[in-house]
Order: C-alpha cells, then sequence, then structure tokens
C-alpha cells in the first residue's frame, strides 16, 4: 500500500501509529481518527461550497450577459469571503412572535441534512467516508430532514409569506420524492446493491445513463424540484412571496440555508454522475489498458470524479437560469398525472428486461434496454401530442403550424 | 455486543405505557393519533430486538416491523383524514366534542 | 460499562424524554416536533441493532412522510383558543396510574423471563440484511401475502381517505 | 454497533457542529440593537393585519395524503429490486402486481379529481 493508490488508509495508518504511540487505547484512536477524516472531509465540502457561491454568480452572470463579480480579487474570487465576513457581523434579527429555539433549529438542520450527505459520497475507489448497505435511501432519509428545516423555518418565522412558502416548497418536494424514490429502484436492480460504492462500480463497463436514459432524465427532473430551484422555485417567488421560507431570516442564518442550497445542488450533480455516469470510474473497461492505468489513481479518480459532478451541476445552474417558473398546478399535475406513472412505467420495463435479456450477449442487452427507453419515450411523445390535439380541437385553438422559411422572412 | 435485551424490552415498555396514557388523557385528536404512533414505536422496537437476539438470519422480526410501518402509515392517512373532515364540520378536534355516536 | 451501552442509554433517555413531552406540551406543533426527535432516536436504536434497512426507513416514513402529514394537519386545524387551556383531561391521574400500573407489570415479567440475558445472535458474515429481508418478503413460503396484503391495505387506505376528503368537498 | 453507523453519527454530530460554529461566532461580532419597528414581522412594508394563520388550502394536505401511501410503497419496494437477481422471473411478477395495486390507487385518486389543484 502506498501512499498514491490509497491516500486515506496510507495516512490513517501513519496517524493510527503516532496516536498510539502516545499510548493512547485502540478504541480512543480510532474515533480519534475518525473525527479527523470527517473534518477535512466536511472542510472540503464547506471550502467548495465557498467555491460554488463564485461559481453561481458567475455562471448567472454569463447566461444573463453580466459580468459578474469581478471586483474583489482576479475575477472576482474573492468576493464569496467578503460575502461571508458580511454575513456574519450583519445584525440577526429575530422576528415578535417567533419561536426561537425552531426558529434557531432550523437554518442549523437545513445545513446539516446537505453535509450528511457526504458520509456517502465516494470521491474515489479509496477516497470515501462509509460504504452503507442502504445508501440510496440514505439519500433520501436526508432530503426528509431538508423538507422538516424548510416547515420549520416556515412556521416558527410567524409570518404569512414564510409559511405559504413552506407550504409551496414541502407540497413541492414530497410530491416529487416519489418519482425519485421509484427512479432510484433502477440503479438498484441494474446493479443489484443499493450501496452507492456498489452502484459505481457496476458501472465501470456502462453507464447506467446508457442503460436507461429515461430514467436520467426523471431523475435530474425531480432532483431539481427536490432542490426547489427554478423552474420549480415557487416556494420563493420573489415577485409573490418575496423569499418564501427564509424571508424573516437575516446574516448566517440565512447564509446557511444559502449555502446549503448551493452544496445541495453540487451534491445532487454528483449524485446523478454517480448513478448514471459511473461516478469516479466508468471508463467503459478503458483502464484496463496498460497505457491508461493512470485513471485508477485516487486523485485521478476525484478529479473526474468532480469533473462529472460539476457537469450535473452545471446543468442544473443551465436549466435554473433559463427555464421560467412553473405554477403550482401545472407542475403538481406534471408531477402526480406524468412523472409518476412514466417512471413506474420505466420500473416496470427495468426490471422485467434485465431479467430477460441478462442471458443475451452483452451488447444485445445493453442494446435492448436502450432501444426499449426510446420506445417507451416516444410512446410518451406520441400520447402527449394525441392529448395536446384533442385538447386543442376541444377548445378551438388552431393547430400550430411549423414556420416555413418565407413567414419567418 | 454488550447491550442485555431486557433494555430493549424495558425502554420499550416504557415507551408503550407513555404513549398509553398520551392516548387516554390527551383531549385533541390529532394529539391521541401522536400517542398512537408512540405505541406502534414500541412495538418496533421489541420486533427488532427480538430479531436481532434469536436468530438473525431469520428475517421475521424485520419483516414484521415493515408490516407495522405499512400499519402505521395507513392509520394515520385515514385517521387524519377523518380528523380533518370533522373539522370542517363541526369546527373542532377535542375527542369529547364529537360525541355524535354517543348516549 | 461500555462505549455502546453509553450510547444507548443517552439515545434511550433521549427517547423517552422526548416521549414525555410528546404527550405533555400543550403546543400541538411542538408535540409534533418532540415526536420527531422521539422517532430519530427509535431510528437510531434501529442502526445500533444493526437493521440498516429499518433505520433508514424510519427517517424516511416517519419523519418525511408522517410527521409531515401530522404538521401538515395540526396547521389545517390549528384555532389559537385550543392551546390556551389545559391539554389534558381532569382526570388525568387515571391514565397516569394505569401506566405505571403497566409499566411496572411488564417491568416485571421481562425481568422474570429467562431470555432476557442473551446475547445478540451473531450476524453471518457476508449476510446484506437487506437483501435477506427481500427475499423474505418474496418468498412464496416466507412473507408474500403479506407484503401483498400491505399492498392492498394502503390501497384502502388511500381509496378511503380520498373518499373522505371528496365526500367533504361537495 | 456497526463502525458504519458509528462514523454516520460521528458525521451528524460534527455536520451539526460545523454550522453552530458561525452562528456563535456572528452573535459574538454581530451588533445587536432590537427595536420594535425592526423586528416586525416583514410584509413588503405593509403593516400586518391579523396573525400570520391564514387559513389554508387542504389541498396541500390531500397531495402530503397521496404522498405518504405512495412513499410506504415504493420504499418497501427496494428490498423486492435487490432479489431479482437471484430468484425467478415469478419475483419480478409479484413485483409488477404490487406496483398494479399502487397503480390502481392513483387512477382512484385521478378519477376523483383529488389530483386536481382547485
Amino acid at each position: 500500500m502506498t501512499f498514491w493508490n490509497n491516500p486515506i488508509n496510507f495516512i490513517g495508518y501513519w496517524l493510527n501509529g503516532i496516536l498510539t504511540g502516545w499510548h493512547l487505547p485502540a478504541a480512543i484512536a480510532s474515533i480519534l481518527l475518525y473525527v479527523i477524516g470527517i473534518i477535512v472531509l466536511i472542510l472540503f465540502a464547506m471550502t467548495l461550497d465557498i467555491g460554488l457561491v463564485w461559481v453561481e454568480r458567475k455562471v448567472v452572470a454569463r447566461f444573463q450577459d453580466r459580468l459578474g463579480p469581478n471586483r474583489i480579487g482576479p475575477f472576482g474570487l474573492i468576493q464569496p469571503v467578503a460575502d461571508i465576513i458580511k454575513m456574519v457581523i450583519k445584525e440577526d434579527i429575530t422576528p415578535d412572535g417567533a419561536d426561537k429555539i425552531i426558529y434557531n433549529v432550523a437554518p442549523v438542520l437545513a445545513a446539516t441534512s446537505v453535509i450528511v450527505l457526504w458520509a456517502i459520497l465516494p470521491l474515489a475507489s479509496t477516497i470515501y467516508g462509509v460504504d452503507l448497505n442502504v445508501g440510496l435511501l440514505f439519500i433520501v432519509a436526508a432530503g426528509a430532514l431538508g423538507t422538516l428545516a424548510i416547515i420549520m423555518a416556515g412556521w416558527s418565522s410567524n409570518n404569512k409569506y414564510a409559511l405559504l412558502g413552506a407550504f409551496r416548497m414541502v407540497s413541492n418536494m414530497i410530491s416529487y420524492e416519489i418519482p425519485m424514490v421509484i427512479i432510484l429502484l433502477i440503479p438498484t436492480i441494474l446493479a443489484n446493491t443499493m450501496s452507492v460504492r456498489g452502484i459505481t462500480q457496476a458501472q465501470s463497463g456502462m453507464w447506467f445513463a446508457i442503460l436507461s436514459p429515461l430514467a436520467l432524465l426523471i431523475f435530474l427532473i425531480s432532483a431539481i424540484a427536490e432542490l426547489g430551484r427554478s423552474p420549480f422555485d415557487l416556494n420563493e417567488a420573489e415577485s409573490e412571496i418575496v423569499a418564501g421560507f427564509h424571508i424573516e431570516y437575516t446574516g448566517m442564518k440565512f447564509g446557511w440555508f444559502y449555502a446549503g442550497e448551493l452544496l445541495h445542488a453540487f451534491t445532487f450533480g454528483g449524485f446523478i454522475a454517480i448513478l448514471f455516469f459511473g461516478g469516479y470510474g466508468g471508463f467503459f473497461g478503458l483502464e484496463k489498458l496498460a497505457v491508461l492505468t493512470w485513471l485508477n489513481i485516487p486523485f485521478v479518480q476525484a478529479l473526474v470524479f468532480i469533473a462529472k459532478a460539476t457537469f450535473g451541476y452545471w446543468v442544473i445552474m443551465w436549466i435554473k437560469y433559463s427555464v421560467p417558473r412553473i405554477r403550482i398546478d401545472h407542475m403538481l399535475a406534471f408531477n402526480w398525472k406524468f412523472l409518476v406513472p412514466l417512471s413506474l412505467v420505466v420500473l416496470v420495463n427495468t426490471a422485467t428486461l434485465n431479467k430477460v435479456l441478462i442471458v443475451l450477449p452483452n451488447w444485445l442487452y445493453v442494446l435492448g434496454m436502450f432501444g426499449s427507453n426510446i420506445v417507451i419515450g416516444y410512446a410518451t411523445i406520441e400520447i402527449l401530442r394525441a392529448y395536446g390535439r384533442k385538447q386543442r380541437k376541444a377548445e378551438k385553438i388552431p393547430e400550430p403550424q411549423a414556420h416555413t422559411q418565407e413567414q419567418a422572412v | 455486543m454488550s447491550i442485555p435485551l431486557s433494555w430493549y424490552l424495558i425502554l420499550a415498555a416504557a415507551l408503550f405505557c407513555i404513549g398509553l396514557y398520551g392516548v387516554l388523557s390527551r383531549k385533541n385528536a390529532i394529539a391521541i393519533l401522536l400517542c398512537i404512533e408512540l405505541m406502534l414505536n414500541a412495538v418496533n422496537i421489541n420486533l427488532v430486538a427480538f430479531w436481532r437476539y434469536q436468530n438473525a438470519a431469520q428475517m421475521a422480526g424485520q419483516a414484521f416491523a415493515v408490516i407495522v410501518f405499512a400499519v402505521a402509515a395507513a392509520e394515520v392517512a385515514v385517521g387524519l383524514a377523518l380528523i380533518i373532515s370533522v373539522y370542517r364540520r363541526r369546527k373542532t378536534v377535542v375527542a369529547d366534542e364529537i360525541n355524535l355516536m354517543k348516549w | 460499562m461500555t462505549a455502546e451501552q453509553i450510547i444507548f442509554l443517552l439515545t434511550g433517555a433521549l427517547v423517552l424524554v422526548s416521549a414525555l413531552m410528546v404527550v405533555t406540551v400543550r403546543n400541538l406543533l411542538h408535540a409534533a416536533l418532540w415526536l420527531v426527535v422521539a422517532l430519530f432516536g427509535v431510528a437510531v436504536l434501529y442502526a445500533i441493532l444493526q437493521a440498516n434497512f429499518l433505520a433508514v426507513v424510519q427517517v424516511v416514513v416517519y419523519i418525511g412522510a408522517i410527521a409531515i402529514l401530522f404538521i401538515f394537519a395540526v396547521m389545517l386545524t390549528r384555532r389559537e383558543a385550543m392551546e390556551k387551556g389545559r391539554q389534558t383531561r381532569n382526570n388525568w391521574w387515571i391514565p397516569a396510574l394505569l401506566g405505571l400500573t403497566i409499566l411496572t407489570g411488564l417491568a416485571v415479567l421481562i425481568l422474570s423471563f429467562p431470555g432476557v440475558q442473551r446475547t445478540e445472535a451473531v450476524l453471518p458474515a457476508g449476510l446484506d440484511t437487506v437483501q435477506a429481508l427481500g427475499t423474505a418478503l418474496v418468498s412464496p413460503d416466507a412473507y408474500v401475502l403479506p407484503f401483498e396484503v400491505a399492498s392492498v391495505l394502503m390501497l384502502a387506505a388511500l381509496v378511503g381517505a380520498v373518499y373522505i376528503a371528496t365526500v367533504d368537498k361537495k | 454497533m456497526q463502525n458504519e453507523w458509528l462514523y454516520i453519527g460521528l458525521f451528524f454530530v460534527i455536520g451539526i457542529i460545523v454550522p453552530v460554529v458561525p452562528l456563535v461566532f456572528a452573535r459574538l461580532v454581530a451588533p445587536r440593537k432590537p427595536n420594535p419597528v425592526k423586528q416586525s414581522t416583514y410584509e413588503c412594508g405593509i403593516e400586518t393585519v391579523g396573525e400570520s394563520w391564514v387559513q389554508f388550502k387542504a389541498q396541500y394536505y390531500v397531495f402530503a395524503l397521496v404522498f405518504l401511501v405512495f412513499d410506504v410503497e415504493s420504499v418497501f419496494l427496494f428490498p423486492w429490486a435487490l432479489t431479482l437477481k437471484q430468484l425467478p422471473l415469478f419475483v419480478v411478477l409479484e413485483g409488477v402486481l404490487f406496483i398494479g395495486i399502487l397503480v390502481a390507487g392513483l387512477v382512484y385518486a385521478w378519477r376523483k379529481g383529488m389530483l386536481e389543484w382547485v
């Protein structure tokens, strides 16, 4: 074992040697090692979070044809630090009639529910917190704590807008949790495990994004809704209820809601990478070639993972800044009447075909899985099209015409 | 591996009795449902503890606990729907005031 | 006393204290949140018992769904006046006495039961408890019938609850 | 106890401490000059009328109800999904039956108009 192929255990053994050299009992030494590892991991996540503030502001500026932060430091890189200093030294206002304990617990719980996700996030084959055999449900469980934090914040602020925002946000989050949980079953079936690391390893030959592209699409949509980002951001709809559940929060308490949301978005980018794009691995067997064995070095894997997660995060940002907000009735109808039935169809399809086609040669299996998803997707679009036609006929709206060249001119 | 089984059983019994006290003493119908959840959880602790201390390869205890989850969810869904329905008509959720069928 | 026992005692105390808060606090929303704490403590107990699946399902189902439903119901039926007065019946001491009696009786029974000194069974190495649970739930000679009946039960609950809500709308 | 849950527990505790530290620090350095106007409820500058307790649509509750049923059922499918590889095709049919019953509930709620936001 060298530093390069197993850095965590290498450092762990080294530190363990030092600690036991001080005549600490073995149990206390190992707990101390856990604590050190956790603190390093969380501080890494927090540093990343600070970076994300800059990335988010810079990217939204580019989407809106602005420059974004550019005064403090080169390219405005020091801006997030200035933001944090500002938030820490701001006066912390607690509104009258607020339920003080719940009001103060809510932002901490919101941040914690995101931070704990990093416990199961595998950064590389040998760099991960813990390999839980119920990892996927752990993601959902952490999301449940986040929902609770939002309802606590909305209720305790003693503000109509906050309560309304919390109600909207919670009904949004719980509705979209259903397609998400159903879609999480698909990597479970394909990899035959719920462990996040096992799912990554199962994709070393073939990404699940290819075996089930529809699942990826549904997961992306429900992840965005779960994050409460635009187009599903009616929980904070500035034009209607000002900022939703965190309207009364100031200073660092608001900061934790904001930082939690950014880190949550990035973490979900990471989970999209893990569940559908092979996480730190998934090189289609290329890493076995002699010239490419460096892909197995943990630090390279971690970089690959961060790159994939950043791509997922970028897609989420891209959608956030390009699509307008959806009305709540449309949003709920879209979920219950479209996403839930579709995800159930995809689930049944995957469960059956995975059992039937597994006897075939590998390329036929992949082709069958991919093809069935395409067929389902096409059928869905056709059904929607027929339904739209029927609706237009009922309401006597003319059929939309494709613009020809002459009309455009 | 050093927690005696009795600790779990005593804890579950205490939780059950607290829930029982709540069910019998609270006025609000929603609070009564909350206390029923406590009692169901006490049962589940017992089931899982027996699973762990009997024969861990035999999943009976966990399977029972899963069924209890389903029962708890069904009970909450119907119970709260009834309470809200009653509240809309009679503007009360106090169990003593819902006495239409009392004689 | 081992570390495990200390963790168990702390969790047990947390569960019991928050359960007592559930049955005694006046504000119903606080009661619901204390219930969340108690349920989280129970999830920790499941984790100590190595029932991984149940530990996360406890959080997902109880905290993520049932507690949210309770909080919604509390918010829909709340009236200021209801939280002013006593939240318990006048003869609250009868249930308290009953509870204490039952607890004493159960404790005596439990401590006289010969099996309580049993130590934890060994988990067979390499046994994935979630997979084993799945096999138990779908094998025809195990619990496939309860599994399917549970789904019918949920269907009945959904239909019943939806029916109550729709009848009310008219 | 397994080490993995010990790790998660420690992670949870430290995950609580990390957000608390800046809040405590902010409490020490930030000014505290409360006054009634500053602490009043913010509603875009308009005086607050009545308590924050406005009547909510019961529809929020109905969606939570449908969610509860679906959440419990879909969580139960996870153990089933883990057995597909080892057990015969028959098991897939059991799961499909389970999902079919779930869909019946969805169809009922749909037909009853409970999925409409009115």
